[in-house]
């Protein structure tokens, strides 16, 4: 029972982290059509941002829990800074060619990036676990979590909603639909394109400065953090339906909770089970399990 | 007598909205029809139907007697039921002539009886070789000009034209036409349509066109097909059914004023 | 019509390789190496032009790798020839089984199931401690005929066999575009719904190209693996895939030969970013990538085209 | 054209500067392969290099204790060439192919990575190149091929999980319920099953209660952690390395994973000067051999921790240690080489004569190249536990085990030895 129980709360809590991971590249992916591989490289980025913001904040000996606003601005100036030097540096001569070109382009843009950050920021472990601690511990049925864990559910969820709120609810919201659906056709109607592309891609910058800003004081951060983010983010996406955001919520349910499961009832189908599932969603519902059928006509 | 094709009792339905709704029709050999109607009317879905891309709700698809309702659309066309496009399904990166090249090769790798055997010599139907047949094509329509243009660069006309020739590699029995004309400038329908009649013609094959100029389908029609809201308002000659009063209120008229519906 | 140049520039090229491996004997190795790879790119440079992008080519450049290490390894096969050949079988048998699935996806959807699948492959072998785990196996020195390929003076046999092999896919594949079958791959790209309304199943031309594509794959990792003399599961890591994607598209898919120029070009480039700047040959591989992409939009092939132009 | 060009004159011109200073000692040219670059630069790759640099120019300056107060090698100074080890084997291969052909080097130390020196040690024979690994674990090097050119100055990954299991056996002989928690990948594999097989024989009561196997560099080990709190554990044995570890640690100690159990880390030591008292106390490390705070009180050790401290402001780490010692290796091998020599320039084949059962001083002690005909090196290795004395981690109860203790005799395989000897 316990171990069941065990199951359901580890299971969330590492959705709720895949969430984080993978919403900001579905997001871009939705509205541009580029499966960003630089997402990896933004959310180390934001790991190493965070890090080091909150390690001068700690160190000054300003109050600890302002560590968490230190979390929260150093994915913000990461996301504000890199987003649009990527998206009106570089990809922005890119619209219109494959989505294949613009997929290695963002991936020359992650060789670049994982240099980038150990020259400034060299080959040794950044530790701001202090953060991690601070919000004390649950203690339920024999398993001890720190508060942090749920904090992560909780921030999660509302950048869930508050994303559904921007897209559905408001003005530009609709108007970002009307982008996706035709660019051409919003662009002859007056909208600015530019911007929406540009405001999608920083925003999207920003989740992922954020992924990895909410997970540094739970980790060492290292070089190559940001590798096995993107394909395990890919696989949440793919999963969910590329481009939706409920099917990221449940590609991301999906994926923490089999493997929990997996960890608890057979750890040796743990390393199997993301692509196990990925294969199997494509294979039954190749658009993942949120996307609409696709019309064609003749 | 057997039909050379023959639809009976086709249903289709989109949602809410009736794209067939108990079609029969029969094709004799050598006819020349006109489909008309307004958009929406379930001409494209009827073409759609006997070439396979739609399966019927209900009812039945015969080809010489055959039932070919479940077939795909490659099967479709390797029994002679050919097609062109409203809008011209063309290759676009390729030139005019390998647009051809691949259209006969094809039929010319259809034409082996196993895997194992090479492939004959001749394009079956057009008794050359590939090269050579994709150039008779190509002067068939007189596109000699156009033959190493890119087809995603050429005039629409051409692309009908091109289009409406790779149709007819396969040596089809019959030949469904979606909108011949379309896109071209009304001066320019006459001078297309006389160019495809002609060299259809010179396939024995029938005909099945869908058209919205009146003035076209009385010139060139034998028989003609009034459809509206998925079902058949009227079949017979030219003269009796462009001057039958429920096609011109329905179909002729609604020509002035296109009703707004999505689906094709 | 023009005539067709390509083979006999093939067949020119491969008396310059044979000429140039005999004088640079340091460049041997990675040349072997660029062809291995090269035969994969190769594979993928069909499914470009079919319009499809395999991220997974991984899985049978590994599959192939492995099927000959282990034949070599604990069956004591050396024969090279032997090997490629059970290669390709295998890598082509795979393929034809899954093919089945992926024949049947497009877009970005065939490119994420095909990345799936590899890294399956991918944790089935790190699985599997009697092949070594991550740490893989090591290949006996190939031979061919009984002669061996590979000693301390020379690689040059190797070399040779690896050249030949190089040119005659190359030309297999030129000829194979000239197929009613090699023709429908930019006929299905650009538009399936003709080639099937021409009376052409594209599937099944989808699923034969994914095979050749897959024992290209294959031989290519088999020879690979002789080449390196170690093979891991890192030969089926999605950044192994994604790396032939990027050299296939960094090549051009003008010509049949690009493919192994491409493979060269990169393996250069890299060699040079680890030596000249071990601690920063990523920025400097992005940044070549980079400029590529941005200044030759065709490729590396199309700087040979203007020259002959 | 003018590219072309470039290659030929580059390379004229450095022949021309070799041949100058031939005149006098040409140097000995390394070529020093170690992670520069992804997650084992932090935590190996880097302080390797540092320990390569430090120890080739205090060599260079006659500045190092004896016995290697001698400049250089035999007098030859010491170039290093470096290269980094990230890209995966086949890279490792062409780029070691570039280093012997095209930058000309002596001898080639290095490697982290096992699956690297498998693939490398049948190319240095190929090569014919004198080829030292200084860190990579697996036994089956020398214990499924033999090579001629090919030297290895660390100790197996065998020794750790042997050693670890005799050191829980001294603190915990109690302890029935055993888990573990290893990366998914050969090396975890391997520590992993060394370690069951030697506790089984060791402490034929124990159970394994959980095997936990995530994947490398997975960072998130909420489940894992649930899992081995679940299992009720007493002692659960952990190879995580680098960020790996550290993440373990920083997740399971708030969870009380290490108050609960006792945690053994094998290689705990890096993370000590990074992590400090964030390692909870109680926790056992290890530094793969008589590193660190393991290493002997000897004249190298104390050189070693002073100069790299005062050069990089952190102790030195087992990496900068096994490289410092690979180094030594050679240049013990070279000068003996040198004097049987009659004091001539040494060739390669005498190098190798000498190195071969050499038996050598290092910054962990006495090096023995007793395995593998003479190749591999066996050292005796310690464990010992984490204390908070006055805001510092320190390492207390420590155990050390002779080499002969926890290495299989010359000929036996390491895994079948670890199944039957230690019954």
């Amino acid at each position: 029972m316990s171990a069941l129980l065990a199951v359901v709360v580890d299971g969330v809590i590492y959705a709720s982290w895949l969430f984080m991971i993978a919403v900001g590249l579905t997001l871009i992916y939705g509205v541009m059509k580029i499966l960003n591989i630089a997402h990896g490289s933004l959310y180390a980025l934001g790991a190493y941002g965070a890090a080091s913001l909150a390690g001068y904040w700690l160190s000054q000996g300003y109050a600890p829990f302002g560590s968490y606003a230190a979390l929260l601005a150093a994915a913000a100036l990461v996301g504000l800074i890199i987003g649009p030097l990527i998206e009106r540096g570089l990809l922005r001569f890119m619209y219109g060619r494959d989505e294949i070109i613009l997929l290695l382009v963002t991936y020359a843009v992650f060789l670049i990036l994982e240099d980038a950050i150990k020259l400034i920021w060299g080959v040794d472990p950044y530790i701001i676990s202090e953060p991690y601690g601070l919000l004390g511990i649950v203690e339920f049925a024999n398993l001890v979590y720190p508060t942090y864990s749920f904090m992560l559910i909780v921030v999660s969820l509302a950048v869930g909603v508050l994303l559904a709120w921007v897209l559905h609810r408001t003005r530009h919201g609709k108007l970002l639909a009307a982008v996706i659906h035709d660019r051409e056709v919003s662009q002859a109607m007056g909208v600015n394109v530019r911007r929406y592309y540009l405001a999608t891609f920083t925003a999207g910058a920003i989740l992922a400065a954020l992924g990895g800003a909410l997970t540094a004081p739970t980790v060492s951060v290292v070089p190559g953090m940001g590798v096995e983010v993107i394909v395990l983010a890919f696989a949440v996406v793919v999963i969910g339906g590329l481009g939706s955001l409920p099917g990221a919520a449940l590609g991301a349910l999906i994926v923490g909770l089999l493997r929990a499961a997996a960890v608890h009832y057979a750890p040796a189908l743990e390393l199997f089970s993301i692509y196990l599932v990925m294969a199997l969603v494509l294979a039954f519902r190749p658009q993942g399990l949120f996307a609409g059928e696709q019309v064609r006509t003749i | 007598m057997s039909h050379l094709l023959e639809a009976r009792n086709l249903d289709k339905r989109f949602g809410a909205v009736t794209a067939a709704a108990d079609i029969s029709v029969t094709v004799a050999p050598d006819s020349v029809i006109g489909l008309i109607g307004t958009n929406g009317a379930g001409k494209t879905t009827f073409v759609n139907m006997v070439t396979g891309y739609l399966k019927p709700d209900k009812g039945r698809i015969y080809f010489e007697g055959r039932d070919i309702t479940a077939l795909h659309p490659r099967q479709v066309t390797r029994l002679g039921i050919c097609r062109s496009f409203q809008i011209p399904q063309l290759y676009n990166s390729l030139s005019a002539y390998d647009n051809l090249i691949v259209a006969l090769g094809i039929v010319l790798r259809n034409a082996k009886p196993a895997p194992w055997a090479r492939a004959p010599r001749l394009v079956p139907g057009h008794d050359l070789p590939l090269a050579d047949a994709a150039e008779a094509l190509l002067e068939r329509f007189d596109l000699g000009e156009f033959r190493d243009k890119p087809a995603g660069v050429l005039p629409e006309g051409v692309r009908k034209l091109l289009d409406i020739a790779m149709a007819l590699a396969n040596k089809p029995r019959v030949l469904l036409l979606d909108e011949p004309t379309s896109g071209v400038s009304s001066e320019e329908k006459f001078a297309i349509m006389d160019r495809v009649m002609s060299a259809v013609r010179a396939e024995g094959a029938a005909v099945l066109f869908v058209e919205h100029d009146m003035d076209i389908v009385a010139r060139y029609a034998g028989r003609v097909l009034a459809f509206y809201e998925g079902r058949i308002l009227a079949d017979g000659a030219p003269d009796v059914v462009l001057a039958d009063p429920q096609v011109r209120e329905y179909v002729i008229g609604g020509q002035a004023e296109p009703k707004e519906v999505s689906h094709a | 019509m023009k005539k067709d140049r390509t083979p006999s520039l093939l067949l020119a090229a491969l008396v310059a390789l044979l000429i140039l491996g005999l004088v640079l004997p340091e460049w041997r190795f990675l040349g072997t190496l660029a062809i291995g790879k090269g035969l994969t790119v190769l594979g993928l440079l069909l499914l470009l032009r079919t319009g499809l992008v395999s991220f997974g080519q991984g899985l049978y450049y590994c599959l192939g790798a492995y099927a000959a290490g282990t034949l070599g390894q604990f069956w004591g096969t050396t024969d090279a020839l032997l090997l490629l050949v059970v290669a390709g079988l295998a890598a082509g048998l795979a393929a034809a089984i899954l093919g089945i699935l992926l024949a049947a996806y497009r877009g970005i959807f065939f490119s994420m199931l095909s990345l799936a699948l590899s890294m399956i492959l991918y944790g089935l072998l790190v699985k599997s401690a009697a092949l070594g785990s991550t740490d893989g196996f090591n290949l006996p020195a190939p031979t061919l005929f009984g002669l061996p390929l590979v000693s301390h003076d020379s690689r040059y046999p190797l070399f040779v066999l690896a050249c030949v092999l190089g040119v005659a896919a190359a030309l297999a594949m030129h000829y194979y575009f000239r197929t009613p079958l090699g023709r429908l791959s930019p006929a299905i790209r650009d538009n399936e719904i003709r080639v099937e309304y021409l009376g052409a199943s594209v599937r099944a031309a989808v699923h034969v190209k994914y095979v050749i594509a897959g024992i290209l794959a294959g031989v290519g990792g088999a020879l690979t693996g002789m080449t390196v003399g170690h093979i891991d599961p890192e030969m089926a890591y999605w950044t192994t895939s994604g790396e032939f994607v990027f050299v296939a598209i960094l090549s051009g898919t003008g010509s049949v030969a690009a493919p192994f120029l491409g493979s060269f070009i990169f393996e250069l480039v890299r060699t040079f970013a680890y030596e000249y700047s071990p601690n920063s040959w990523q920025l400097a591989l992005g940044t070549a990538m980079l400029l590529i992409i941005v200044f030759l939009p065709a490729g590396l092939w199309s700087l040979v085209q203007r020259r002959r132009a | 054209m003018s590219k072309k060009l470039i290659v030929p004159v580059a390379l004229s011109l450095a022949a021309i500067a070799a041949s100058a200073q031939a005149q006098e000692a040409p140097p000995f040219k390394i070529g020093v392969v170690t992670f520069l670059s992804g997650a084992p630069a932090g935590p190996f790759g880097v302080p390797a290099r540092n320990g390569a640099e430090l120890v080739a120019e205090a060599l260079n300056d006659g500045a190092m204790p004896a016995p290697y107060a001698t400049k250089g090698f035999g007098g030859r100074p010491i170039e290093l060439v470096f290269i980094d080890e990230a890209g995966g084997t086949t890279k490792q291969v062409s780029e070691y192919r570039n280093l012997v052909q095209r930058q000309n080097v002596d001898a080639v130390v290095g490697y982290i990575s096992s699956g690297d020196c498998l693939a490398i040690a049948p190319v240095a024979e190929e090569m014919r190149k004198l080829t030292v690994f200084f860190d990579c674990g697996t036994p089956r090097i020398f214990e499924d091929a033999s090579y001629k050119y090919v030297f290895r100055t660390g100790a197996t990954g065998t020794m750790d999980s042997v050693a670890a299991a005799m050191y829980v056996k001294e603190i915990k002989p109690n302890a029935t319920k055993i888990a573990g928690i290893n990366q998914n990948y050969a090396w975890g594999h391997d520590s992993w099953n060394d370690f069951e097989a030697a506790i089984k024989a060791l402490m034929p009561s124990v159970q394994i209660v959980t095997s936990q196997m995530p994947k490398f560099l997975a960072g998130q080990y909420g489940a894992e952690i649930s899992a081995l709190l679940t299992s009720g554990a007493e002692v659960v044995h952990s190879s995580f390395w680098g960020g790996d570890m550290e993440a373990l640690v920083l997740q399971g100690a708030p969870r009380g994973l290490f108050s609960k159990s006792t945690v053994v880390l094998t290689t705990g030591e890096t993370a000590l000067p990074k992590l400090n008292t964030r390692v909870p106390e109680g926790t056992v490390i290890g530094a793969r051999g008589p590193y660190g705070p393991f290493a002997p009180d000897n004249a190298i050790n104390q050189w070693l921790v002073k100069s790299y401290e005062d050069r990089y402001n952190v102790r030195p780490t087992y990496p900068a240690y096994k490289m410092t010692q690979a180094i030594l290796g050679i240049k013990a091998a070279y000068e003996k080489a040198q004097a049987a020599n009659g004091g001539k320039t040494p060739n390669q084949d005498q190098i190798i004569a000498s190195f071969e059962h050499l038996e050598f001083e290092g910054p962990g002690g006495t090096v023995r190249m007793a395995l593998g005909k003479g190749h591999q090196a066996v050292l005796g290795t310690a464990y010992g536990t984490v204390k908070h004395e006055n805001g510092q981690a320190v390492v207390t109860n420590v155990r050390y085990y002779p080499a002969e203790k926890v290495n299989p005799p010359e000929g036996v395989k390491s895994e079948d030895w670890v199944k039957t000897a230690l019954k």
